[in-house]
């Protein structure tokens, strides 16, 4: 992207900086009133965004179809309305109704939609056949003795003992080489995002191409 | 009117999700377009009801106004101020500059900037925080440096074993841990879906569990 | 009549409901379920007995999120009442606790909580009012909340409700005052922060196995029973299917699967 | 020796943050071009998004917002220039409020996009969607049911593009960015076969590596580190390849800090010394 030479670009960018300035100066320097003032910019604007998004998707999913005359549409916008008086406390009760629709269909749509993608694809790769080298079948026999331990950790009305005590102990161990592999990942992503900003910074100033 | 104001809207959480689950085992027309209407209205009322932390904002922000509330009613103002500004702009004027250039230049900058903070608190968290405390942590902070090497082309160049070690925690000694949690996920939303169609959860109603 | 490659699943999904339905009746009918020992719950009663020995207060935060999203609502609920069981421990013992979210609409239940708490001690006049602190958004939850332990020096920290990444910075700044720190939530993606720099960790559903075992919720309570029951029947045929795997003979009990 | 131990302990953590900010500048001035090798799982979403044939209808979903851009955007960039490539139909959803943003970077760094195709046509920008996954069921029943008009408030009826993309049987992939896989792998995949391919952010390489192994995911490329393999796979090194350089030092840099500190907690626990 080309460095910006309209008045409008320019400001836009070295804005940017500053705000970002603005935020690090709490990390880099302390709590301040420029960081607090940046903050509150950014609540505000992040809900505007979110107010606008509001108004134009209830128009885009109920609006236009009940000017296209398909009544029914007047329910769920009602249905929707309802759902403010939640910041009411004598007509709360209405809120939910609204409430318990949404509940409804998330809890009919997902419990029963990840029974076969999270739970039964999931034993049938752990006992699906290994091809036959030996890190295959090393693999095959970590990956299906780690998941059944691991699975046995979980079982939480019985105590530790006897069998279960060894096989849940290695159960364990086994999700921490999980936990430490999200781990590692997590590393790459917040380190990724700050390297977005350290290079935003670099670009404005000239030093690096934008 | 009573049993509609305390009682009536615990039914509605049963009766649609009975019909998701009818529509998702059982493949029967009417049954199909009825679970149909009732996503179009969820996505309706879930639609309007992203404005929920718009008013709880304007609520909050303000009532520190209203009452002056020290050190904190001028930032309110600023907050308030903003997301007026920009909302506007959003609603009347979305072509124009008065909202891309706010959009494009502030709220980009400071939503990366903001989400990115936590690549410090992983600097200083890997010195003062991150201990091997016991066998759990080690294996974690093992798998975990091993991964994050890994995912850094250094690493590699370090020591080639570092991305045979990494691709195998990533490939396979991740997966039993990982597999699990799918399991443990899935067998958790059953039963807080059986809760929830039996009424016995009333947490996201805003009242105490029964 | 079924749809193609459901009839496992929903076998399984009958098998689920009947089994948590037939244990919540047997806890309704008497019969005594507990959840097996879990070292950060009995880590607790530790915990503030340390504040007790250092005449420090205690903190404790159940993260961010609101209890209407199906996402976070059930975590902040199980920490808010293993809020309700570390109270009574701390108004037994005369320690100061004090309690930072960002979950407004949760605030008349946490409220009702501790003075419960408190009540069942019989120490009502010991609750102060300023012990709950509410804050607007995760940002100035991370500022005020370091800011507090910086000065208050609490001896020991609990953050068990829906944490997102500003519990990598609670736990730091929980580090590096020396306090001894307990934390849960069922987001996967900050387990391991909290496994690796806290001193115990309930690790996704033993969050909730916890809560029932403190509210004592017949729900709940049968739930934890019946899905054990449901996992040692996947494990039976995950051992079975594995060891036919072996030999390549796994194939049969796959197809029963996909059916 | 364990003075020195636990003076770098009480160091004022304002020098850490100080340290990785300069420590991220300094490739960006200095590359150091480290090599990059790619993983399996890259070369195969690299293979199903590269195998589309012209005029078959891909569906791209962000569950990226404006925050995860440094992680996902150069690999989405990339995937769409493959898919230009090819001229391959394009529908995008998203469920991320921004994400007029995201559509406006992509026009203006995939220059496909605005010279060669044409909107409503070759592609056309749904927009955001409320209502999570069963919005996502929906749309493999009816895509009008959930988009009556797109992000520009155009008549979905009006856009030739979208006659021919109703339901999940008229699209050869899936592809999301950001978070958002699990429900396509519900909804599209599981019940109608429709191939998901996740360019997703670094903290989902676990929880989706069960998925990608089972065979519900077929590629899976996570983080920056995928956006810079895809890059090198499609022959253009571009934004994701040059950020890899500072990844490298930081990562390092956290690597010796961790073993730093813990080689102070066990020479001070062998040695009796201060916790």
């Amino acid at each position: 992207m080309p460095y910006p030479t309209d008045l409008l670009g320019l400001l836009g960018i070295w804005t940017g900086f500053f705000l970002t300035i603005a935020i690090y100066s709490y990390q880099l320097y302390k709590e301040n009133v420029l960081y607090r003032l940046a903050e509150h910019i950014y609540v505000g604007i992040a809900f505007a965004i979110v107010a606008v998004t509001t108004w134009e998707t209830t128009q885009k999913t109920a609006v236009v179809p009940l000017l296209n005359g398909e009544y029914i549409y007047l329910i769920p916008l009602a249905l929707g309305v309802m759902m403010y008086t939640i910041f009411t406390s004598k007509i709360r009760w209405m809120s939910r109704y609204s409430v318990a629709v949404l509940v409804g269909t998330s809890i009919g749509v997902r419990t029963v939609s990840l029974i076969v993608p999270s739970i039964i694809s999931q034993v049938i790769s752990t006992i699906s056949a290994p091809k036959n080298t030996a890190l295959d079948i090393f693999n095959y026999l970590f990956i299906g003795v780690g998941t059944v331990c691991a699975l046995l950790y979980f079982i939480l009305t019985h105590e530790h003992k006897g069998v279960l005590k060894g096989t849940a102990q290695f159960g364990r161990y086994v999700m921490m080489i999980g936990l430490g592999t999200m781990f590692g990942n997590t590393i790459l992503m917040r380190m990724a995002m700050l390297s977005g900003r350290v290079e935003y910074l670099l670009q404005v100033l000239k030093i690096i191409p934008m | 009117m009573a049993f509609i104001k305390t009682k009536g809207f615990l039914a509605v959480p049963l009766i649609i999700a009975v019909v998701m689950f009818a529509d998702y085992f059982i493949a029967v027309k009417e049954v199909a377009s009825l679970a149909g209407i009732l996503r179009t209205w969820a996505l309706v009322i879930s639609s309007m009801a992203l404005g929920l932390g718009v008013v709880n904002l304007v609520r909050v922000h303000g009532k520190n106004i209203y009452v002056r509330k020290p050190g904190m009613w001028i930032f309110s103002t600023v907050t308030l101020f903003t997301f007026t500004v920009v909302f506007l702009a959003g609603v009347l004027a979305k072509q124009s500059d008065l909202w891309n250039w706010p959009f494009q230049h502030v709220y980009t900058t400071l939503q990366q900037t903001m989400y990115a903070a936590t690549g410090f608190y992983i600097v200083s968290s890997a010195y003062r925080a991150f201990r091997a405390r016991n066998v759990d942590a080690t294996l974690l902070l093992i798998s975990g440096c091993v991964v994050a090497l890994r995912n850094a082309p250094i690493g590699e160049a370090i020591w080639g074993g570092f991305s045979v070690l990494g691709d195998w925690f990533m490939d396979v000694g991740q997966l039993p841990g990982y597999r699990v949690f799918a399991m443990v996920t899935g067998f958790g939303i059953i039963a807080y879906s059986l809760r929830v169609i039996l009424g016995s959860e009333r947490g996201f109603y805003g009242g105490r569990r029964e | 009549m079924i749809r193609e490659g459901r009839v496992f699943a929903l076998l399984l999904f009958i098998l689920a409901y009947c089994l948590i339905y037939v244990y919540v009746r047997m806890a309704k009918g008497g019969k005594v379920i507990k959840a097996r020992a879990l070292p950060p719950l009995m880590a607790i009663p530790e915990a503030v007995g340390r504040c007790a020995e250092m005449g420090r207060p205690l903190v404790y935060t159940v993260g961010i999120g609101g209890t209407i999203s199906s996402g976070s609502g059930p975590d902040i609920l199980a920490g808010i009442t293993i809020l309700g069981y570390t109270a009574r421990e701390a108004a037994k013992r005369g320690v100061p606790l004090k309690f930072f979210t960002t979950t407004i609409d949760a605030a008349p239940l946490i409220e009702e909580t501790l003075k419960s708490a408190y009540l069942a001690e019989g120490k009502s006049e010991e609750y102060k009012e300023d012990t709950i602190e509410l804050i607007a958004n995760q940002s100035s939850l991370v500022s005020r909340y370091l800011g507090w332990i910086q000065r208050e020096m609490p001896a020991s920290a609990c953050m068990i409700g829906y944490l997102a990444y500003e519990s990598v910075v609670l736990s730091e700044g929980g580090n590096t005052i020396g306090a001894m720190q307990i934390s849960g939530t069922t987001n996967q993606y900050q387990t391991p922060f909290l496994v690796a720099s806290t001193d115990y960790t309930f690790i996704m559903e033993e969050l909730w196995a916890a809560s029932a075992e403190i509210s004592g919720d017949l729900y709940s309570v049968g739930a934890l029973a019946g899905e054990d029951v449901l996992k040692f029947f996947i494990l039976a045929i995950m051992g079975i299917g594995l060891l036919l795997g072996l030999f390549g003979a796994s194939g049969f009990l796959i197809n029963l699967l996909r059916l | 020796m364990s003075k020195v131990f636990s003076k770098l302990e009480d160091i004022d953590r304002r020098y850490y943050y100080w340290a990785i900010f300069l420590i991220l500048a300094v490739p960006f001035i200095k590359p150091l071009g480290m090599p990059i090798s790619i993983k399996q799982s890259t070369r195969d979403l690299y293979k199903g998004v590269d195998q589309v044939e012209p005029g078959e209808v891909v569906l791209i979903d962000w569950h990226m917002s404006v925050s995860t851009w440094p992680e996902c955007l150069d690999g989405l960039v990339a995937e769409l220039k493959v898919l230009t490539s090819h001229d391959v139909k394009i529908v995008i959803t998203s469920i991320s409020v921004d994400c007029e943003m995201s559509w406006n970077k992509v026009n203006q760094l995939v220059p496909a996009l605005r010279d060669k195709y044409e909107y409503g046509k070759d592609i056309v920008f749904l927009g955001y969607y409320a209502g999570g996954e069963p919005t996502n069921q929906q749309m493999a029943i009816d895509v009008w049911s959930v988009f009556p008009t797109d992000h520009f408030k155009t008549p979905i009826a009006e856009l030739p593009l979208m006659a021919e993309a109703r339901t999940a049987n008229d699209y050869a992939i899936v592809l999301t960015t950001g978070e958002n896989e699990i429900v396509w792998v519900n909804q599209w995949w599981t019940p109608y076969g429709v191939p998901v391919g996740v360019m997703g952010i670094a903290m989902k390489g676990s929880a989706l590596q069960p998925y990608y192994n089972s065979g519900d995911i077929f590629g899976l490329a996570v983080g920056v580190r995928g956006g810079a393999e895809f890059e090198l796979l499609i022959g253009e090194p571009a934004g994701a390849v040059t950020r890899m350089d500072s990844i490298s030092l930081s990562h390092l840099s956290v690597v010796i800090l961790i073993i730093i500190a813990n080689t102070g907690v066990l020479y001070n626990k062998l040695t009796g010394g201060k916790k």
